[in-house]
């Protein structure tokens, strides 16, 4: 499978499964992430690595007017190859293309059955969810 | 804390070794704790009361101290405590095992082995474990040499050894490790020897072979009432489905009136791995272990209710590893792993299964 | 799960009626003999010798990597009659269309689908945790000034909320509608966007065991020799092909009788229904080890660590399934080479399973 | 049994805790080592029976087993020496002399005293609560009295101890090989003020808490992975499941290599031979 097909079928699982809005292609050097809208707000985290504390401003603003923040999804197939290298290298990426510390990366693994799952991928340590 | 030893001289009276005191003062197996009980409070340390992280308050700061002075009273407690009635056990460097002269007490049901000259032999894990539990006292013999000493000469003693010491007299990794399995197994009051391989014809092993063969025919009589669902659309695309199938399966020319005659028709011949021909480096098994509950006789064991094999954390698990040889070269379906990882275990049950047999119920 | 939600009942006779099949071929039925009737016997001859199942062969399409089936006929009779295949955009039926049909207010409203149960159980969750999350930060509060905290009516309440069942039958449908969705409708009429992907194991075993799909692909249909040689790939088959050692264990499983999908969402390979989905929950689920006699180095490398088997074993004992460990011996190469056709080459694997369990010593005393 | 006793002294002012290394375990024999330890944020695995409750694996006690990145750090930051068991054994038990143990009879004497005094006081509490008059139990009459078995050798907390102990302790290099893997990570999350227990049951290598795991819920399941090694994104799923189910966050922890390290001013950096970098990963919650 090539990657506009992998790209096209997260875009859609989030465009018309998980109801996202204002989904955009992002191309980086080597990589194509989808950034949009959810539904409804993703649960927010609190870092607590002392490595990430330049959370960009945009994000916190919008945060505080009540916005739903853009989100970061990064389409890979499940049986592709992901090392710590790799994540260093999508997370430099996206901050040379914004311009600003990314603190969390949606890793969209497909399956060859089409099914998507969804994982935060957080530049550093976090604090777990309180359930 | 209070500092002591009960270091004595070789010399001490005859009536303080374990013979001369009445049979009531062995110490069982089962009641040492009554009397320490009521000063314990576990509900302190008890996981409910957890929080989600340090918040800086006082109360909270004072209940994690609260916490760890109970836990750390509880663990001050003297090692042992025992009559000086206790049952002596002389411990045997060379021979890596504790010897009871003369044995009394119901423990001995369950350890040890007795050599030609009636003495119980221990192996190192039973000893340390029946000295750490208080059910023994160690011993051995050292020589020591005077403060105001010129002449040089050694008067011999007979010390009660330190579990620093034993420890210090493992003679492996896997061995201490098999020890913290033993001793946990133990304190469950489960019945635990070292691996010994019992007779595949045993009674009860036949028993179970019985029962299972009466399953497996209620099975099959239950399976052979299955009448076929019926389809309007019958005739039409004849044979294609028996055609694309005997093509590639040795299909008998038979109607497939039922799902079960669909499913035996696409059925591969996939045999079952039997046999591994490179043996793992941790091929046998470490320990039979036996419920509490179990009438365990020393002499003539009954089956064990458990083999356990014991791996660290840092293997990985491939057949050869689940493939376990007795003695008899056999394999073994079911067993227990016991898998180490700094001090902590996790047990897994590992059983041989079968599942081309289908789900049980079928339309 | 879902059974505790009320108002909803997976025995109904509805639901025996729409899963009669177990596969997408369906066993005959002969006609009555009747002992004293010699006109029966003939008719049963004929029927023994002509009958068979109905099929009606299923159009599969490749493209983009991707075993695509979109006509909405074939595409319920693929998840009906034996649970294959899953919407794109669906947790697994496809059932994108009506769902969008009801979120733009285009349809009825009929019954909710396991999408919509899911989102609303989420909701309620969402509420209870705010209550909660008010809760402590007073308890907080309290505590900072050396005080317990007395709400224990407030905890009741909160408790309540976590407990709470969903109850569907009360609720009524919202309709929601973004700007994206004018791209779904031309002339009012909603576009049929979803299609069922298959997967490869999948494919191959309706095409290769059951016979019941036809592959095209660029617009000419497979041979099945053709598509193992799509699935395996090109550059010459090896013993440790991944799709072979895939294909065994589902095939494996799948003629026993069981229903097997993908195990992904847990972690493994695959998911062992007595029946599908939507009428019983997974037994099983199997993690594929392939392992070789000789070669110690591929043992090695497929081989799982303690640490990755115990994630694997809690997350399948979360929900309440057993673990099978699969293991899959593969031949030589020798012996690939010598087989005829792709049933020998299959029948040179084995395999063997076992249980992996959790152990508790302490609950195991007695 | 008073919690006053649990008196720890200062870090400062405290000599080095003893581990002593049997076959590659690192243990801890004596309780004043265990409550500096963790005083300095290590918890270990506690391994022994408990003498007053031995049915049970909940509440463990003495001897302490560490890890080996614990007993590394605690080397490498002064807190503690390791001595190799055998030899240990051997020199302490050279230096008892007998005026040794005719200080350690007495020590013995004084004990059961106390010891019988507490049964004796405890007896009678039980009378009293009852109303009644009862026999007394055997090992409070007469010269039946109670003997203790030491957990190491009496001398250990002398300043005997402490010679034969820096006489014989044995230098960290040799291990920081084998532990090269982990031990940089366990560092970096030991510097992070996390708490660490073994992991495994979660599916981890080590298991993170915010404070002493005897007040606080764990929250990080770790892992480690070398810099261009595979993840494989099926166990990232599973680990990330797990995690989510348990209310904790699935980590993976690498070292960065050295010339990785983008260019910095801070000198500091420059100086770095590797830094580590951590991902953690949960569940979405959507999809």
């Amino acid at each position: 499978m090539n990657k506009e097909t992998l790209v096209s079928q997260v875009k859609q699982n989030l465009s018309f499964y998980n109801l996202w809005s204002d989904i955009t292609e992002i191309q980086t050097t080597s990589f194509t992430f989808l950034q949009g809208k959810p539904k409804d707000p993703l649960t927010v985290q609190s870092t607590i690595d002392s490595t990430t504390d330049g959370i960009s401003s945009e994000l916190t603003k919008e945060q505080e007017q009540g916005q739903i923040p853009y989100e970061l999804v990064y389409p890979i197939r499940l049986d592709s190859k992901l090392s710590p290298r790799d994540i260093h290298q999508l997370f430099k990426e996206l901050e040379d293309f914004k311009g600003f510390k990314i603190e969390k990366i949606i890793a969209g693994i497909l399956n060859d059955d089409s099914t998507i799952v969804y994982y935060n991928i957080y530049n550093g340590l976090v604090k777990p969810r309180r359930n | 804390m209070f500092k002591c030893s009960i270091v004595k001289p070789l010399t001490m009276p005859q009536e303080l070794t374990p013979a001369s005191q009445p049979e009531n003062d062995v110490p069982a197996e089962a009641d040492q704790s009554e009397d320490e009980e009521d000063l314990i409070d576990w509900i302190t340390l008890s996981k409910g009361l957890k929080d989600y992280e340090p918040d800086n308050t006082l109360i909270q700061s004072n209940q994690l101290q609260y916490s760890l002075n109970v836990m750390y009273d509880i663990i001050s407690q003297p090692l042992t405590l025992m009559t000086k009635s206790a049952i002596k056990l002389r411990y045997d460097e060379k021979l890596h095992k504790g010897v009871i002269d003369k044995p009394k007490g119901s423990f001995m049901n369950t350890v040890g082995l007795a050599n030609s000259k009636n003495e119980l032999m221990l192996s190192h894990i039973e000893t340390i474990y029946l000295v750490s539990r208080g059910t023994v006292q160690p011993v051995e013999v050292f020589p020591v040499h005077s403060d105001d000493d010129s002449s040089g000469e050694k008067e011999e003693r007979e010390m009660s050894l330190d579990i620093l010491n034993l420890y210090t007299q493992f003679e492996s990794e896997e061995e201490m490790e098999k020890y913290w399995i033993y001793a946990y197994l133990k304190r469950l009051g489960f019945v635990v020897t070292e691996y010994f391989d019992q007779n595949e014809t045993s009674v009860n092993h036949n028993n179970k072979k019985k029962l299972l063969e009466q399953t497996d025919t209620k099975t099959v009589s239950k399976l052979s009432k299955f009448t076929s669902q019926t389809t309007s659309l019958a005739l039409s695309h004849f044979n294609k489905l028996l055609l694309s199938i005997s093509s590639i399966f040795q299909h008998k020319f038979q109607p497939l009136t039922t799902y079960d005659l669909i499913f035996q028709t696409i059925k591969l011949q996939i045999t079952k791995i039997s046999k591994f021909s490179t043996l793992s480096s941790r091929q046998f098994f470490d320990l039979n272990v036996w419920k509490p509950s179990t009438k365990y006789n020393k002499t003539s064991p009954p089956y064990a209710d458990h083999k356990i094999k014991i791996m660290n954390f840092e293997d990985t698990l491939k057949i050869n590893d689940i493939y376990v040889n007795n003695d008899n070269g056999q394999v073994d379906n079911k067993y227990i792993m016991a898998v180490i990882q700094h001090g902590i275990t996790n047990y897994v049950e590992l059983k041989q299964v079968d599942l081309s047999k289908g789900p049980y119920v079928r339309y | 799960m879902t059974n505790i939600i009320k108002g909803m009942s997976k025995r109904s006779s509805h639901f025996k009626d729409l899963y009669k099949w177990l596969l997408p071929i369906h066993p005959v039925t002969l006609p009555e003999l009747i002992p004293h009737n010699p006109l029966s016997w003939i008719y049963f001859t004929y029927a023994y010798f002509t009958s068979t199942v109905s099929i009606n062969t299923i159009h599969i399409t490749y493209k983009d990597g991707m075993f695509v089936v979109s006509a909405p006929a074939e595409m319920k009779r693929l998840w009906c009659e034996g649970f294959f295949g899953k919407g794109v955009l669906s947790r697994s039926e496809a059932t994108w269309f009506d769902r969008t049909s009801k979120r733009l207010g285009l349809g009825e409203f009929k019954n909710l689908t396991r999408e919509e149960i899911t989102a609303l159980r989420r909701e309620e969750r969402k509420k209870f945790k705010k209550e909660r999350a008010k809760l402590e930060a007073m308890q907080a509060e309290l505590k900072k000034q050396g005080k317990v905290d007395p709400f224990v009516e407030e905890k009741l309440r909160v408790r309540e909320l976590r407990d709470k069942e969903l109850d569907v039958k009360d609720i009524k449908r919202e309709t929601y509608i973004r700007e994206e969705d004018s791209e779904l409708l031309i002339d009012g009429k909603l576009t049929p966007l979803e299609f069922m992907e298959l997967q490869p194991v999948e494919v191959f075993f309706l095409q290769f065991a059951l016979g019941v799909v036809e592959v095209s692909k660029d617009g000419s249909v497979l041979s099945t020799e053709e598509l193992f040689q799509l699935l395996t790939g090109d550059g010459g088959l090896t013993p440790s092909n991944p799709f072979l050692i895939q294909y065994i264990v589902y095939h494996y499983y799948r003629s026993s009788g069981w229903c097997a999908r993908s195990g992904v969402k847990f972690g493994t390979d695959l998911l062992l229904y007595k029946r599908g989905p939507p009428l019983t929950h997974a037994e099983f689920a199997i993690s594929i080890i392939p392992t070789s006699q000789t070669d110690m180095k591929f043992n090695e490398e497929n081989a799982m660590n303690f640490i990755e088997l115990s994630t694997i074993s809690r997350i399948i004992g979360q929900v309440r399934k057993k673990l099978i460990l699969t293991f899959v011996e593969i031949p030589s190469l020798e012996n690939l080479t010598k087989a005829k056709d792709i049933k020998d080459i299959l029948e040179l694997y084995k395999v063997q399973e076992f249980m992996y369990r959790r152990f508790v010593p302490n609950r195991n005393r007695d | 049994m008073s919690s006053q006793t649990t008196h720890t002294t200062p870090i400062d002012e405290r000599k080095k805790a003893t581990i002593v290394l049997i076959h590659n375990k690192p243990l801890v024999f004596l309780l004043e080592d265990a409550k500096y330890l963790r005083s300095l944020g290590i918890v270990g695995v506690f391994t022994g029976t408990l003498p007053s409750a031995p049915q049970q694996n909940l509440y463990m006690g003495l001897p302490l087993l560490l890890m080996i990145e614990e007993m590394i750090w605690l080397v490498l930051k002064g807190h503690a020496v390791v001595v190799p068991g055998k030899d240990y054994i051997q020199k302490v038990y050279q230096r008892i002399s007998i005026g040794d143990l005719q200080i350690l009879d007495q020590k013995q004497e004084q004990f059961n005293q106390k010891h019988i005094e507490m049964r004796l006081k405890k007896f009678e509490e039980l009378q009293k609560r009852l109303n009644k008059t009862l026999k007394a139990p055997s090992n409070l009459i007469g010269d039946n009295v109670q003997v203790k078995i030491p957990l190491t050798p009496q001398h250990i907390t002398d300043s005997k101890h402490e010679e034969v102990a820096d006489s014989i302790s044995v230098p960290i290099t040799q291990f920081l090989a084998s532990a090269i893997k982990t031990y940089p990570l366990y560092e970096h999350l030991k510097s992070s003020e996390y708490y660490m227990l073994p992991g495994m049951r979660f599916g981890g290598r080590y298991v993170a808490y915010p404070g002493d795991p005897l007040r606080y819920h764990s929250h990080l399941i770790v892992n480690e992975v070398e810099w261009e090694e595979d993840i494989g994104l099926l166990r990232l799923v599973g680990g990330g499941r797990l995690s989510t189910g348990v209310k904790k966050v699935w980590c993976i922890g690498s070292s960065k290599e050295v010339e990785e390290v983008e260019d910095s001013t801070d000198p500091e950096d420059k100086e770095k031979l590797e830094e580590i970098v951590c991902y953690s990963v949960e569940w979405s919650g959507f999809g």
